[in-house]
């Protein structure tokens, strides 16, 4: 242990060490200040970005770092990943604020299980040993799960808690199943050393592709592919939107992280069996996710379908296993977890007294009732739907050039054939604002930060994506391309 | 060494018996008690394989702690026993089915000779004397592992503020003074003033 | 104003930045947001006559040209310029941006200031696409376009909007996004997204056909040809009239432009390779849609599917030249046909968006827009009656009138290559006089048909203006196409020279 | 002023007329209006005649005129100019003079008309496109001015648009020459592809290098490409000059005011095919077969739209088919090479068609707007002037000797008769029987008109929409604005022959516009035996034509004068043939069904079958419905119980599986 | 003798049966959750053979907190149990089904 490999973990030290200062904190606050969990919890945010961001790696993107014997690696990708962590859990910690308070559930339980569910996002972003990719993700896990059921007295939340939890954790026996294999195979749980074992042993080993199969069904469960996405739909819906607004962004990004750690880290060798499975998986969810989010009348359930979509998408990045693809895969979630909380923002704005506004006819004639709204869930709808100019679109278009580089023009066409049936069901919501008359007239109101970080998170759709040059340049060169 | 095997069969056929008992028997406590013995049995195999350690850890962890809650839960949620229904027999022999397809495809994967036979695995040697297994593992916990030792810390941190949050609450039904903030109350959270337009006379 | 001012990126920019400053005039300032509209797509229009002032027509370079990085690893630039196939177009897009202004002064009362929004955008990002010459840059504008019109036939679309709006948007979506793994693929092969060096870039036949096949998937939608044109009818009827106005004028120009710019120079050897296909879809659409014109019952419609018809004549005059170049020793007629197909997208853009205009006049009056609700207009507005039959007597091709020149030239051109080509454009002579004057014998002649006919008036001061600009401009083009003509000279014929030597042969040679 | 300023005023008066009529109405008033546009056709007819002199006084030889040019692409020149020469100012003279006329007699004839400054806008616009139509030096202006008198026939036509049957009839002239045009813009194009250019005398000057190269439009079959040019133009002239089969809407054309009638489908726009054949007569002189094929649809023609006047009761038809017949004779000439003849044709025809036609307008105004010659007769007496000048139009349309049209039809039927060409001898019977035909019935309206007795009652009561037969006022002769251009227009019928047939036909006055091969020249046969024009005249009693049209007068002196039962008795006897003429021949009939009805047939089958139904109903809505439903029923799928998803995990990680360990 | 296919074949089956068991089980969640430990014994059990058979710690290592996690899953996997029945009165897993299409 040196000073080094602690001030490589620092953000994650800053974050637990807040966490554990905000329990603390809680039990002395009354009621009524409760605020301050909420304002600590920002201050974690930020604090973490500037100490994320005061590593220095010398000029050179594609450099790591190693800490604590290789289980733990810095590189700017992990950065990038973390610091929109931090980023898109601080829209997420005022969006929920604002619905926490008004159904009553204000409590520090939430920003320390958020805190600690960033902890581990952080881990399994850095993780760079089986073990750590494993308890990065568990922890990560079980904290969603309790968020999930944090409306102890839904029976929604409940029931998909349970089910989150049970298939979470089956799956996490499917992975560690798998790991078990490549561990066998390899002799080590280091990726990095498994990698050169594996360039030894040679990538076809059947052992190697045995355990990879269960790897890629982890990591599926994760990413909500289908067939592995069942949870997606019945969680979203049942959580509270707050902590669906969560898991629906920024857990996508671990993910993305943990696939590539594993995958091009650890198996980069077995690349033209993992690219297989990873194409039918990315197949799948692109065709059912899209099929899917039709017929759906929750709006939650439709977004949990359309993640489901997207997921495939960020598949469709990772599975050409070029440096082009990677980068386009994490500005693909990157910019799906912005999507994801703007639009469950929405949807948290316009929940009246702590009822959720679930269903999609509680967005009709939005236009009518607050304009500038309205054109933010618009932007978020055809940013989700693809259309240029807004942020969306360059995420599929680098992700289906990185397709058609690796020459899976199939793929290219089945991906964006379904983008536009996905199209559908986005720009149903848009008709729901735009054309159909407002069931309430009820004014919408939120607080001023929410009023801000909506509006903020609504106009990076379009800011990011005329300018979407320096995130996708930055995204590239953390892979080198 | 005949008697290894035996041995290896004997808590080999325990095991797998009382984990087909833990998914079918109807009683949950019955099925509890079925997985402490499934895991008995793995720990046992687990001193075959000369990790003691684990297999104390096993038995301790899962027998002593985890299957106690999971007892303790049982009792107190008061869960009748239902009988089995219509629709569990008719999907019974397709998850059968499914279920003997994936463990052959796992057999077969496992008893590929020339990658998981004796040639790529060969027996390991016994333990010289002296060798701790504890204090191996310790060892190698304490320094390779230090970091994801403390993460597991962490996990079992998350794992108590889940259980508080989810568990612990005050009875809704009870009526409970909350003196500070009896204390705290303002004048006009007390008294409300209401402005009116004087009634109309009625008249006659 | 310097030589050196952007004003390509003037004109995109100032619209678009004009609909920001309108949306925020909210609400309860209709008047406002009306004015600014107008002072913006005025201000919009006069920037863009300097285009046409400044244009060198004696050479086919790109002028004005624009060039800025923008998403650097790709190698995507913010590249503007334009040639003689998009000044014209450019001009035809500022033009109406201030013609739709002033027809939805009042008609619109509901929510004006997204209404006039939603025009100057639309007119900044037609403007982008007609500009653009980084592809990316082309598809974003040429993508982004549809929000505001989807949102335009939605919001003041008529009663069965939604369905035509969602159908217009997905219709069109679909079809841009095959161009769109086209463009990929070609960035990929060549490292460079512009179009320009596109045009150069050697590529293997079958590869090109491919390639063909996903731009055709965009454009034909757009323009849109046979048989992937049932959402323009819908799209039109919906739609308020500015939205129709835009969409005919301009929005189908999109498409013709896309293959001026991309089929022909990107692939040639593909198109000429499949002209037949294009071909024989534009003789189906001016025969196949002009019968169906006849019989439509609702004026919109019939006009959207004579917009189908006169459509067919543009693509049928692009790729025409290659049979030209077969069939003639000399060639003579393949840039007659390019011409006339150009010629016709802007004449197409004056007269659909003048008749869609007339009936908008009609339907603001009496809220109908069957031909069976009206008869003797002319009793009530005999001026009205007089530019309606003026339009749609340049609707059927009359000299004189814009709509002659460019189906004459591209009938011209289609002689050149076969008997049997002209033959059946020509049809539209019949078809079209049929279909438009039969309209015009059922709504604005014969006896006042009924109490709402009978209570017309004649059109205001503001109509006239529109529409008496719109005549001006049919006639101008009908009686002295030359400036027109002459503008593209240049571009036409570099770009003929271009797609008369093979590509592969490139090919072969590396 | 130049020769090109006064070439450019003339057609422009009378467009910057129609304009000011037109788009000042109210400013300018009824008066202004008809003054404007007098003035302007006025000024315009004496520059034209002043032209005219300088050709032929002056020695002002033919002139090519380039005025702007109106695109250049692809190295064609498309510009517009005049071609001035003998043909063109000949024509210029008789366009502008007959307009002249007919504005005068407007103003008498539409007097009472709500909508006076639109038709004088209406027939000054005219006036501009027949003039550009004939000066043109080009084919692209040709087609301009070809479609815009289309145009201007269609909005006269349909002049009274509240009246049904003038929409209809305007529509259907449009269409019908659209039908005509459709062939003649093919031709322009043919000429283009052939010669590279649209100027005349460019495309002339090359039209003999084309000779003997042909085309296979159709697969195995070789046409002569000077053949196919021909033809196509001439399908233009087919429709324009009504040849049959393109002849259905000049009849219904007579539901447009009379001086229309008079100005458009008599005298001038109907010539215009005559006049384009002519001017084309360097190409058409190339093409034996499409000479015959001219020759033979005017002989058709002639004959029997001549046998359909026969039976006809309103009196506007009777002489529209009468027009027919006389197109038919012109073309017939144009079919046998001799276009100075067509010509000369076109020329006398104009007067004493457009001097028929508004006798007939001046009768239909007398009689308050009665067309049917069943509640005429004996007419003479109230109008005396009318009833002179519509007898001598009658002796010059019959061709009796001195008239004008004495001297040109006979021409035409001798030069028939000297003709050699394939299908000459049909074309000869045609127009020799054409002549008893025409006889027959222009005594017939005369007779019915005028003579005998009258056939109506005067009702002073009887309201202002009588029954038929019933009028309101006695008739009484037209106003001075009408009976002087009937008088005006009577005189050149009688003399404009005798005075021109021996320049125009005969000693090569037109030979700098027309040419004609020696091997085809038939009038230079015919002119061998040409000794003067009274020489003529007198021969004529030698001649068949002439006893064929006494035949003609005896006959109709017969059935409607002597014996006015006997008319009635043959269409008894004959209800056939009857019925065939009365219906035209059917053709309308066969024409609603076999174009109008398929049309609209093929075209809702398009429409709601292929479109509505399968493109949209099956593709696109079709496949909108196909995501629906998969949609509904992957949903399904969710079924919301824990064990399936497990299930479907299972399932889903033993497919990986097979896939890739096992396979 | 015993080689690792054994160990391995037993972890196997352990896994099959586990997760037959979740997908069988239509009863009770509480079935579901001890089927779950089943699971981690069954990947467990891989783990440790691995281990003794390459001579290697890292494998014990990684079971130490396997059993960590699964204690700390159970816990909370019972916790979610408590607040289920509470909601619902019932922990049957067929009745879980108010989320679904």
């Amino acid at each position: 242990m040196t000073r080094m490999d602690f001030l490589l973990i620092a953000p994650e030290l800053w974050v637990v060490t807040m966490t554990c200062v905000i329990l603390f904190v809680d039990l002395f606050l009354k009621e009524e200040r409760r605020a301050i969990v909420y304002l600590l919890a920002m201050v974690t945010l930020v604090f973490a970005a500037i100490i994320t961001l005061r590593f220095d790696y010398g000029g050179d993107p594609t450099a790591s770092a190693f800490a604590f014997n290789g289980s733990f690696v810095r590189d700017q990708m992990g950065d990038m990943l973390k610091l929109f962590s931090y980023f898109v859990l601080a829209m997420v910690f005022i969006y929920a604020k604002f619905f926490l308070r008004q159904s009553r559930m204000f409590r520090a339980d939430f920003y320390t299980l958020s805190l600690e569910a960033l902890l581990g996002i952080m881990l399994l972003i850095s993780a760079n040993n089986l073990v750590m990719v494993y308890l990065g993700l568990e922890l990560l896990a079980l904290a969603s799960y309790t968020l999930v059921a944090y409306d102890r007295d839904s029976a929604k939340g409940s029931e998909a808690a349970m089910k989150y939890f049970v298939l979470g954790s089956m799956a996490s026996g499917i992975l560690l199943y798998g790991m078990s294999m490549i561990y066998g195979a390899t002799g080590t749980l280091d990726l990095v050393a498994i990698s050169e074992a594996v360039r030894v042993s040679g990538s076809d080993d059947i052992m190697l592709v045995f355990g990879l199969v269960f790897l890629v069904v982890g990591l599926a469960f994760k990413f909500g592919a289908v067939p592995f996405h069942m949870w997606v739909p019945d969680v979203y819906e049942g959580a509270p939107v707050s902590t669906t607004l969560f898991i629906s962004s920024v857990p996508k990004m671990a993910a993305f992280a943990m696939a590539f750690r594993l995958l091009q880290t650890g198996l980069g060798d077995l690349q033209s069996d993992w690219m297989q499975m990873l194409s039918l998986l990315a197949v799948l969810s692109i065709v059912f996710g899209n099929l899917a989010a039709i017929a759906q009348t929750n709006i939650k359930r439709m977004l949990a379908y359309s993640t489901i979509g997207h997921m495939g998408f960020v598949l469709m990045g990772l599975l050409p296993g070029t440096a082009e693809s990677y980068g386009a895969g994490m500005f693909y979630v990157i910019v799906y977890a912005l999507m994801s909380a703007a639009a469950f923002g929405m949807v948290i704005m316009l929940s009246a007294r702590g009822v959720e506004a679930e269903n999609l006819d509680d967005f009709k004639g939005l236009n009518r009732r607050n304009s500038w709204y309205a054109a933010i869930m618009a932007m978020v709808m055809f940013s989700m739907a693809g259309v240029p100019v807004f942020v969306g679109f360059f995420a599929k278009w680098l992700v289906i050039q990185a397709a058609l580089n690796a020459g899976l023009v199939w793929l290219a066409i089945i991906a964006v054939v379904f983008s536009v049936i996905g199209a559908f069901y986005y720009i149903r919501v848009v008709k729901l604002m735009y054309f159909d008359e407002p069931i309430t007239e009820a004014p919408i109101d939120a607080p001023v930060d929410f009023r801000a970080a909506i509006s903020l998170n609504g106009v990076i759709m379009l800011g990011l994506g005329i300018f979407s040059g320096s995130l996708i340049q930055i995204c590239m060169s953390s892979f080198g391309a | 060494m005949p008697i290894y095997e035996i041995v290896f069969y004997t808590f080999s056929l325990v095991m797998l018996a009382s984990a087909v008992a833990v998914i079918s028997v109807r009683n949950p406590v019955y099925a509890a008690l079925f997985l402490v013995l499934t895991f008995f049995s793995a720990s046992a195999i687990w001193m075959l394989l000369e990790v003691e350690f684990l297999a104390i850890i096993l038995i301790l962890v899962y027998v002593g702690a985890v299957m106690v809650l999971f007892l303790f839960v049982v009792m107190m949620l008061d869960i009748n026993v239902e009988p089995l229904r219509e629709g569990f027999i008719r999907y019974l022999p397709v998850g059968l089915v499914v279920a003997g397809l994936m463990a052959a495809e796992f057999l077969l994967v496992i008893w590929t000779k020339s990658r998981f036979g004796p040639e790529a695995f060969p027996s390991p040697p016994p333990h010289p004397e002296g060798y701790s297994n504890t204090q191996a593992v310790g060892e190698v916990l304490y320094t390779n592992y230090l970091l994801p030792f403390e993460v597991a810390g962490i996990i079992l941190l998350v794992a108590i503020i889940a259980a508080v949050t989810l568990t612990l609450r005050h009875r809704s039904g009870a009526h409970r003074q909350n003196p500070s903030r009896q204390v705290q109350v303002q004048r006009d959270e007390r008294v409300r003033l209401v402005k009116m337009k004087p009634e109309p006379r009625q008249e006659g | 104003m310097t030589s050196n001012w952007p004003i390509l990126s003037t004109l995109i920019w100032l619209p678009i930045f004009g609909a920001v400053v309108v949306l925020a005039a909210g609400e309860h300032r209709a008047a406002l947001s009306r004015v600014l509209a107008l002072i913006v797509a005025g201000l919009t229009f006069l920037l863009s006559i300097s285009l046409f002032t400044g244009f060198d027509t004696s050479t086919a370079a790109m002028q004005f040209s624009e060039l800025k990085p923008w998403i650097e690893t790709f190698h995507i630039n913010y590249a503007l310029g334009v040639d003689g196939f998009s000044v014209p177009l450019i001009l035809l897009t500022t033009f109406f941006g201030v013609l739709v202004v002033i027809a939805g002064w009042e008609v619109i009362t509901d929510k004006v200031h997204q209404y006039m929004a939603c025009f100057l955008l639309m007119e900044g990002l037609m403007v982008g696409v007609f500009a653009a010459l980084d592809a990316m840059l082309f598809y974003a504008f040429f993508e982004a376009m549809l929000i505001p019109m989807f949102l335009v036939i939605g919001i003041w679309g008529g009663p069965n909007k939604v369905y035509a709006t969602i159908k217009f948007f997905l219709y069109t979506f679909l079809g841009s996004v095959f161009m769109l793994i086209s463009l990929i693929y070609l960035y990929l092969q060549s490292g460079t997204w512009s179009i320009l060096e596109w045009h150069q870039f050697p590529l293997a036949l079958n590869v090109q056909k491919w390639l063909f096949l996903g731009f055709l998937a965009a454009f034909s939608v757009k323009i849109p040809m046979w048989p992937v044109h049932t959402w323009l009818p819908d799209a039109h009827v919906e739609a308020p009239t500015g939205g129709s106005v835009i969409l005919a004028a301009i929005m189908l120009k999109i498409g013709g432009y896309g293959f001026i710019r991309f089929s022909l120079p990107v692939t040639p050897d593909a198109a000429a390779a499949l002209d037949w296909l294009i071909i024989a879809l534009s003789l189906i659409a001016v025969v196949y849609i002009g019968f169906v014109a006849l019989v439509q019952e609702d004026m919109k419609k019939l006009i959207a599917y004579s917009s189908i018809s006169h459509m067919g004549f543009v693509t049928l005059g692009m790729f025409i030249a290659f049979g030209v170049f077969q069939n003639t020793d000399s060639g003579r007629g393949a840039a007659l046909g390019v011409e006339g197909a150009m010629v016709q997208m802007i004449s197409h853009g004056f007269i659909s968006g003048a008749l869609f205009l007339c009936v908008g006049v009609l339907y603001d009056r009496v809220h109908s827009r069957m031909i069976k609700d009206y008869g003797g207009v002319a009793h009530k507005m005999p001026w009205f009656a007089a530019l309606a039959v003026l339009f749609f007597m340049a609707n059927s091709g009359l000299p004189g009138t814009s709509g002659f020149v460019g189906e004459f030239m591209v009938i011209l051109a289609a002689f050149q290559a076969n008997f049997w080509y002209a033959f059946l454009a020509a049809l539209t002579l019949i078809l079209g006089a049929a279909y438009s004057l039969w309209l015009v014998k059922r709504v604005i002649f014969g006896k006042v048909a009924n109490n709402d006919v009978a209570m017309l008036e004649d059109i205001n001061a503001r109509e006239a203006l529109v529409l008496g600009v719109l005549a001006v401009a049919v006639l101008l083009v009908g009686l002295w196409p030359a400036p027109l003509v002459d503008l593209m000279h240049a571009s036409v014929d570099s770009l003929l020279q271009h797609i008369q030597q093979p590509k592969t042969v490139l090919l072969g040679g590396q | 002023m130049s020769l090109k300023t006064i070439l450019i005023l003339i057609p422009l008066l009378p467009l910057l007329a129609a304009a000011v009529a037109g788009l000042l109405r109210n400013q300018v008033g009824r008066a202004g209006s008809h003054w404007v546009t007098i003035l302007g056709v006025a000024i315009s007819f004496a520059l034209s005649v002043y032209v005219l002199y300088l050709q032929m006084y002056q020695g002002l030889g033919t002139q090519n005129i380039s005025v702007y040019t109106w695109m250049v692409a692809d190295g064609i020149k498309f510009e517009i100019g005049f071609l001035i020469d003998h043909l063109s100012s000949l024509m210029m003279v008789v366009v502008s003079f007959i307009s002249f006329m007919v504005h005068i007699y407007t103003i008498g004839y539409m007097a009472d008309d709500p909508g006076y400054q639109r038709f004088f806008s209406y027939i000054a616009l005219f006036t501009f496109s027949m003039l550009m139509l004939v000066m043109s030096n080009n084919f692209l202006q040709l087609f301009f001015g070809w479609e815009a008198v289309g145009l201007v026939s269609y909005l006269l036509i349909g002049f009274w648009f509240d009246r049904e049957s003038a929409v209809y009839a305007g529509l259907k002239a449009f269409l019908v020459n659209r039908v005509g045009d459709f062939g003649f813009l093919l031709g322009i194009a043919a000429v283009l592809y052939c010669f590279g250019s649209m100027d005349y005398f460019e495309v002339f000057a090359a039209a003999p290098g084309i000779e003997g190269q042909s085309v296979s439009i159709i697969p195995g079959v070789e046409w002569q490409w000077i053949t196919v040019i021909c033809i196509c133009l001439f399908i233009g002239a087919m429709g324009k000059s009504a040849q049959a089969p393109l002849h259905v809407w000049l009849p219904d054309s007579m539901e447009g005011p009379t001086p229309i009638s008079a100005l458009i489908h008599a005298a001038t726009m109907v010539t215009a095919g005559i006049f384009m054949v002519a001017r084309m007569s360097p190409l058409f002189e190339l093409s034996e077969a499409a000479l015959s094929f001219v020759m033979l649809i005017g002989a058709l023609t002639a004959f029997f739209m001549g046998l359909v006047g026969i039976v006809q009761n309103d009196i506007k038809r009777v002489i529209a088919y009468s027009t027919l017949s006389q197109l038919g004779y012109m073309t017939v000439a144009l079919g046998v090479s001799a276009y100075s003849a067509a010509i000369f044709h076109l020329g006398t025809h104009a007067f004493f068609k457009a001097l028929l036609f508004l006798g007939a307008g001046s009768v239909i105004i007398a009689l308050h707007h009665q067309q049917d010659m069943r509640y005429m007769g004996g007419l003479r007496k109230q109008m005396p002037i009318t009833w002179i000048t519509a007898w001598v139009g009658t002796l010059a349309l019959i061709g009796f000797p001195f008239f004008a049209g004495f001297y040109s039809k006979d021409a035409i039927i001798e030069a028939v008769h000297a003709s050699s060409r394939w299908g000459a001898g049909v074309a000869y019977w045609a127009v020799l029987l054409g002549v008893i035909v025409t006889s027959f019935y222009s005594f017939r309206l005369l007779y019915l008109t005028f003579h005998g007795k009258p056939r109506y009652t005067v009702d002073v009561g009887a309201g202002h929409h009588p029954p038929d037969g019933v009028l309101q006022h006695a008739p009484k002769e037209s106003p001075l604005v009408v009976t002087v251009p009937l008088i005006l227009l009577a005189i050149p019928s009688i003399v404009i022959g005798y005075l021109t047939i021996d320049p125009v036909l005969f000693t090569g006055w037109l030979s700098d516009s027309i040419t004609v091969l020696p091997q085809n020249d038939v009038l230079a046969a015919v002119g061998e035996h040409f000794h003067g024009p009274t020489a003529m005249a007198q021969h004529a009693l030698q001649t068949a034509p002439f006893w064929l049209m006494l035949g003609g007068f005896v006959l109709a002196t017969l059935v409607y004068m002597v014996r006015p039962a006997l008319a009635g008795t043959l269409a008894q006897r004959f209800p056939r043939l009857h019925a065939l003429l009365e219906n035209k021949f059917y053709v309308d009939e066969l024409y609603q069904k076999l174009f109008i009805g398929n049309t609209l047939r093929i075209g809702n089958g398009l429409w709601k079958k292929a479109d509505a139904g399968l493109i949209d109903g099956w593709l696109v809505n079709g496949s909108a419905k196909l995501v629906g439903s998969l949609s509904a029923r992957v949903r399904t799928w969710q079924s919301g119980f824990l064990f399936q998803y497990a299930f479907a995990m299972i399932i889903g990680l033993i497919g990986i599986l097979a896939i890739w360990v096992m396979l | 003798m015993l080689t690792l296919a054994h160990f391995l074949t037993l972890g196997a089956l352990l896994f099959c049966l586990s997760a037959a068991g979740i997908f069988l089980n239509r009863k009770n969640v509480i079935i579901l959750l001890m089927c779950i430990e089943l699971m981690l014994l069954a990947v467990n059990m891989n783990f440790v053979a691995f281990s003794r058979f390459l001579g290697n710690l890292d494998g014990q290592v990684f079971v130490f907190f396997i059993l960590t996690v699964a204690a700390a899953e159970a816990a909370i996997g019972l916790a979610i149990l408590v607040v289920v029945f509470r909601n619902r009165q019932t922990i049957n897993v067929a009745e879980l089904d108010d989320l679904k299409g």
